[in-house]
């Protein structure tokens, strides 16, 4: 299986090193560096638009995604060889989503094979770009108190309602969303997860201005929306099960995105540049990031081969959820200390990532509800 | 014995400014300046001086109100607290000081300038990213009888727009300050709005006439005169500091006590009660130390470094904590433009730089406390 | 009133330098070092004896009590002189015991003026040592619910019942105790505050042994103990208004003894002397102790002065406990961590002192307590 | 690739290690031998011997099992749960792991010694009080074809009762390791009880003779033998440090769920839920960096640094915790000595000290991360 391995990555070493244009080899990261998708997207470059469609082509979008629904079929060391040899060359990833990292995992879980064949394979191609519709306003962390309502009106539910923090809703082309289908069930039932086209008349979105300044979240409003009965995933009225599914996701992915928007250098070795490292308070609390850091990337390593041995749980991404937002959320903090006054003005990304940090630990399932499922779930304290 | 509350004097004051901040410069003013690409508000200022404000630290007989280092903080706190956009600590408290140290005519003038709300001024140190008064290497080279200065300057609070500028440089046998105007030949200012939605700028010096009449102080000497403006400063800031931890701590303690989640009041939360508590704590102790430093600088001036570096370092800290606890406990609501919690934000990591971080103050009390 | 405080000053001066004898003046703090008094005191040294007797015929041991309970009369300012003369010829204390930090207090508020002039004297003058007989077991922070009971029994209550944690009743004279005199009432009522000769018959005691080695703390046992009705203060079945008001005052103590334990000189300084203060990690802890432990020390202060300006509250008391006691538990870690193997053994004290400071956090209001007195009471949060 | 999962045979060790030291070596018998005065307990070690523990990083050809360093943490971290006293460490992990770098037949006969359990090993390194290989000053001076060690070492554990000692001196071109038997002629040994019921000695070495054969290793190059054996040391000490937190925090869970207090069990209360379960991430979080130290000692010895510092420095953090928190969580009971919560906080203590301490290994990490 190592030969296997081998041959493998030098397959895909070959394959980059022809494929991959050069601008697409700087290892940038952030708002555009990286394709979003979708009817609405402006490639940065030709090389952006290249990158994407040699990609899609061979599955590399989705590395892990079945052959047939747009992906490459690899298995998790097979993705795993992919995503080190496109770091060895420094290379851009081709496309990032909440297709991709969201709905992608539902659909395969919960859809039909008609589902998955209408809707995988321009998620894979980067066509078509998707939000998610959970929270709603008033409601933070309690998402099973949803009350936009879906009427079942025979062929289609009529929706009406609205949203918040609905991630780029205002670039999006489709919805997920969670709608009340029935109304006299208990909060967690009677909720359906449906797939909205947010061209549907009655569609509407409103960004919100973020303290960074930017403005990443939408307001989303449904007025008498039609949404046609196949568009559900799952059963209906147990939308809930397709989105604790999800949860689990994007707690890990939000997990992960603070050590993957590092790169592999060390924070420490950033900051030294700066001059500002000699002085021992800031050293000191590099240093332990530095340390805590290292060992969070070793649980996420970890609880992948737990997940894959099949001996995870996935209660366990709660933990994953709180732990590497609030060490994310200590690297920003530390960024900002090591840049001193460099990094006061909009002038570069660094602020704006600083203050966007701060909601790791809010979106997707507060700390706080992190640690109350830790404590119960995990732990079994009572109450 | 000085005691460690505030006087009747000094609850009055506060009181007062409570009412006119509130009144005049919530954070909705801070915000509005913002939106219209605004760093200071002339008629606030001119407001302030009607009121005694600018002349916190002037002396009588310069026109000014002479209240001294801890009304000066207890202003500067009740500014915290609502953001208010002002050029206080720059000019009212920085450079009060430093021009009250000088005996000159020339100084007595600019004080009362200062009383009377007609000069801006702002502080320039920092060549670096870090407060550093050891390291500059901005230059007034002799030149006949007066200076010519050469460098750059940045982090310049206030810089944008101040009316004239205190400017450290190096002279032949040490450090002198010079107090020059903003607008002398050779002087180009890039004024960068700030994340706190102040403005701070990157000054460059080319050749800048100065005659010996504009040095504040003595030649090669500016730490007689630097050294306790600049924890006059600090001090202040510092109350700045405590009054934003206290002021975006309110809102949460408020916001705690009218939020329902999954049915029940977050305030009920034994989690979220605890840190709120602790939160308290702190805030607490930071006051005490604002208390001290403002009465050391008004009883003992030559022995308040250790207390003015104590204030700032707990006074930034605790604020740190007030805004992070602050937008948490908020949830998404925190992290909108439309609620002011990241107006506290932004300002509190300016403050936590300006004029010593963290670790700079931690180094002056080791170094006082023999370590 | 200035020219008085100088002149107090000078009086204070001189009596130290004729009265205090050489071997009190090297500052010692510790178990034996000051003395405790009581029948079972053993004096140390002649010069301890010495000590107690001159101050105590000069109301010094107690200096703010009134003179005709066997105090000085000192007000604040004066007590504040005292304190610092002393300080400057690093005199140690005369004596120290709960007798003057919290049976007395308690007395000057609640006592009849026979009790007060029957029980203050000797504690002043060291003759009688008290001890604290509040917790149960089981009952934790819960101290409401004391099921220690005194049946009526005319003219005495007849004790039966069991006490925890009472420090040092081994070696106490009288223990001052929290006994539930009405079974009908509801907790916080039908508990009265009574007054126990240790050497009753039916009165026993054992030592608790501590994690620190030591066994500061004892379970005392009342096995049909008599207790005459005129050993009550304050009222009967109201003696949870004394309980209150003491704790006010246990906490204050609490919270000031770590840092009158280290005296003077900063611990950066004592800990840099063993050349391990070079390490950023452990130096910026300790610059991080040094900051809050002078911001804490400053906050003693400024709350005495807003208690004798009457405009403190007591409710803050739990502010100082909780801080003090968190800070002091931080001081003896740093310790620890700045003596490295040397203090590993049980040849000093420095382990016993860290081991012992782990209780500070738990007796006398846990600091969870603390915190939520101050969250409902100060911070008006609800439940 | 390497997993960073337990193998089945991992599983299988840990489980049978568990069952065993929960009979043979509860904590109640560290107690048992604090109580006795005695700080090893040969019939304990006879019985690891047996079982192949004392053989775990032995070669099979010396008669060991040779399981490996990741087992070998595996161990450890059972131990730790416990608080096993036993010298596996000094011995099994530190001193076989210098043996097995050198080739002779004395070192194989060494290493079968301590696989049959009938020799037990002392690391003496440290002089001043912290762990600091660099600076030492015991001298090991040529004398004929052989040398005379002269000095004094600190903070020996177990050197109280080791049959042998590994010295670390300072010879003309460097720091070389010996090998000496710990009743040589000119050692002293002043054995200590520490703190945590073990023993560490101070040792005086007074001309002591050691030939060419004593040497471990090469003269003047200590580190080649000296670096792998510390290595797996402080890996096997981050996985006792480890265990001991999880013994710590298992307890503390347990009260959680029985003590009522206000008439509720206090694990309801939400503020000791939250930090209960912060407590369990920090746990998680430093288990996966003990299994990646192993597996790094394993498969990648020469690279294996980083993660060493980082499992030493994650552990010491975590387990301090866990007892701070298993103490307080416990309240009064927690202070007291019939309750075994001290036992764990002491032997953190010591384990936080024993081979570098967080600052230390911080810099460690520092190093090898670039700053």
């Amino acid at each position: 299986m190592n030969d296997d391995l081998a041959q493998f990555r030098a397959e895909i070493r070959a394959w980059l090193e022809q494929n991959c244009p050069q601008e697409m080899r700087d290892g940038a990261v952030g708002e555009d560096s990286t394709c979003w998708g979708g009817k609405n997207w402006n490639f940065t470059s030709d090389a952006q638009k290249t990158w994407l469609e040699r990609c899609a082509a061979k599955g590399y979008t989705v590395p892990t995604w079945p052959v047939e629904y747009g992906g490459a079929g690899m298995n998790r060391d097979q993705e795993k060889i992919w995503l080190e040899e496109l770091a060895t060359i420094n290379g851009r990833l081709p496309l990032q989503s909440f297709g991709i990292w969201m709905l992608g995992p539902a659909l395969l879980h919960f859809g039909t094979h008609e589902q998955k064949l209408h809707y995988l394979p321009p998620i894979a191609r980067g066509e078509i770009r998707w939000c998610q519709g959970y929270s709603e306003p008033g409601a933070g962390s309690d998402l099973a108190s949803v009350q936009t309502k879906g009427e079942d009106k025979g062929d289609h539910w009529l929706v009406n309602g609205q949203k918040i923090w609905t991630s780029y809703a205002d670039k999006a082309d489709w919805i997920f969303a969670l709608i009340r289908t029935d109304r006299e069930a208990k909060k967690h039932l009677g909720i359906s997860f449906l797939l909205i086209d947010m061209t549907s008349p009655g569609v509407s979105t409103k960004p919100i201005r973020l303290i960074s300044g930017k403005s990443p979240f939408c307001e989303t409003f449904f007025d008498n929306v039609e949404v046609p009965k196949h568009q559900i995933v799952g059963t209906e009225n147990r939308g809930w099960d397709v989105a604790k599914y999800l949860l689990t996701h994007e707690r890990e992915m939000i997990s992960g995105s603070g050590l993957l928007a590092g790169g592999s250098r060390s924070l420490g070795a950033i900051l030294a540049e700066s001059g500002n490292l000699d002085e021992p308070v800031l050293r000191s609390d590099v240093m332990r990031h530095e340390i805590d850091g290292l060992a969070f990337g070793l649980t996420l390593e970890r609880y992948k081969d737990q997940a894959e041995a099949g001996t995870g749980t996935g209660d366990a991404s709660a933990m994953l959820k709180y732990y590497g937002t609030e060490l994310n959320k200590r690297r920003q903090e530390l960024i900002m200390a090591g840049a001193g006054s460099d990094a006061l003005t909009w002038d570069d990304e660094r602020a704006p990532h600083w203050l966007r940090s701060k909601a790791n630990s809010i979106e997707g399932g507060t700390s706080e509800v992190m640690l109350s499922i830790i404590s119960r779930r995990i732990l079994g304290l009572p109450g | 014995m000085t005691k460690l509350i505030r006087s009747e004097e000094e609850i009055m004051l506060a009181d007062a400014a409570r009412g006119y901040l509130d009144e005049a410069a919530p954070v909705a003013k801070l915000r509005a300046l913002r939106d219209a690409g605004e760093a200071h508000d002339p008629a606030l200022w001119a407001e302030m001086a009607q009121m005694g404000w600018t002349g916190v630290l002037v002396p009588e007989e310069a026109g000014g109100s002479d209240m001294g280092h801890a009304a000066a903080c207890v202003l500067a706190e009740e500014m915290g607290k609502t953001l208010a956009p002002t050029p206080f600590l720059s000019t009212a408290v920085i450079a009060a000081t430093a021009l009250r140290q000088v005996a000159s005519a020339r100084a007595k003038a600019a004080l009362a300038k200062i009383a009377e709300g007609t000069v801006t001024y702002a502080l320039a140190i920092d060549e670096g990213s870090k407060f550093d008064p050891e390291a500059i290497d901005l230059v007034a080279e002799k030149d006949g009888n007066g200076f010519r200065l050469s460098g750059q300057k940045r982090f310049v609070v206030d810089g944008g727009f101040a009316d004239r500028l205190l400017v450290l440089a190096r002279t032949e046998g040490g450090v002198t300050l010079f107090d020059i105007p903003a607008d002398a030949t050779g002087v180009t200012r890039s004024a960068k709005p700030m994340i706190d939605s102040r403005d701070a700028a990157e000054i460059t010096f080319d050749k800048v006439e100065a005659t010996g009449e504009d040095v504040l102080g003595t030649v090669d000497d500016a730490m007689a005169v630097l050294k306790p403006a600049l924890e006059a400063g600090q001090a202040a800031l510092a109350a700045e500091l405590t009054g934003l931890a206290a002021g975006a701590f309110g809102r949460t303690v408020g916001y705690l006590k009218e939020r329902k989640q999954f049915g029940t009041l977050i305030g009920t939360f034994q989690a979220l009660q605890h840190r709120a508590a602790d939160l308290w704590c702190e805030c607490e102790v930071t006051s005490s130390a604002i208390l001290h430093a403002g009465r050391m600088l008004d009883t003992d001036p030559e022995n308040a470094a250790l207390a003015v570096s104590v204030a700032k370092a707990r006074a930034m800290d605790t604020a740190s904590l007030a805004v992070r606890e602050g937008v948490q406990m908020h949830g998404g609501i925190g992290m909108t433009d439309e609620f002011d919690m990241g107006f506290y934000m932004r300002r509190a990591r300016v403050g936590a730089e300006w004029l010593g971080d963290y670790g700079y103050h931690a180094g002056v009390v080791a170094g006082l406390r023999g370590f």
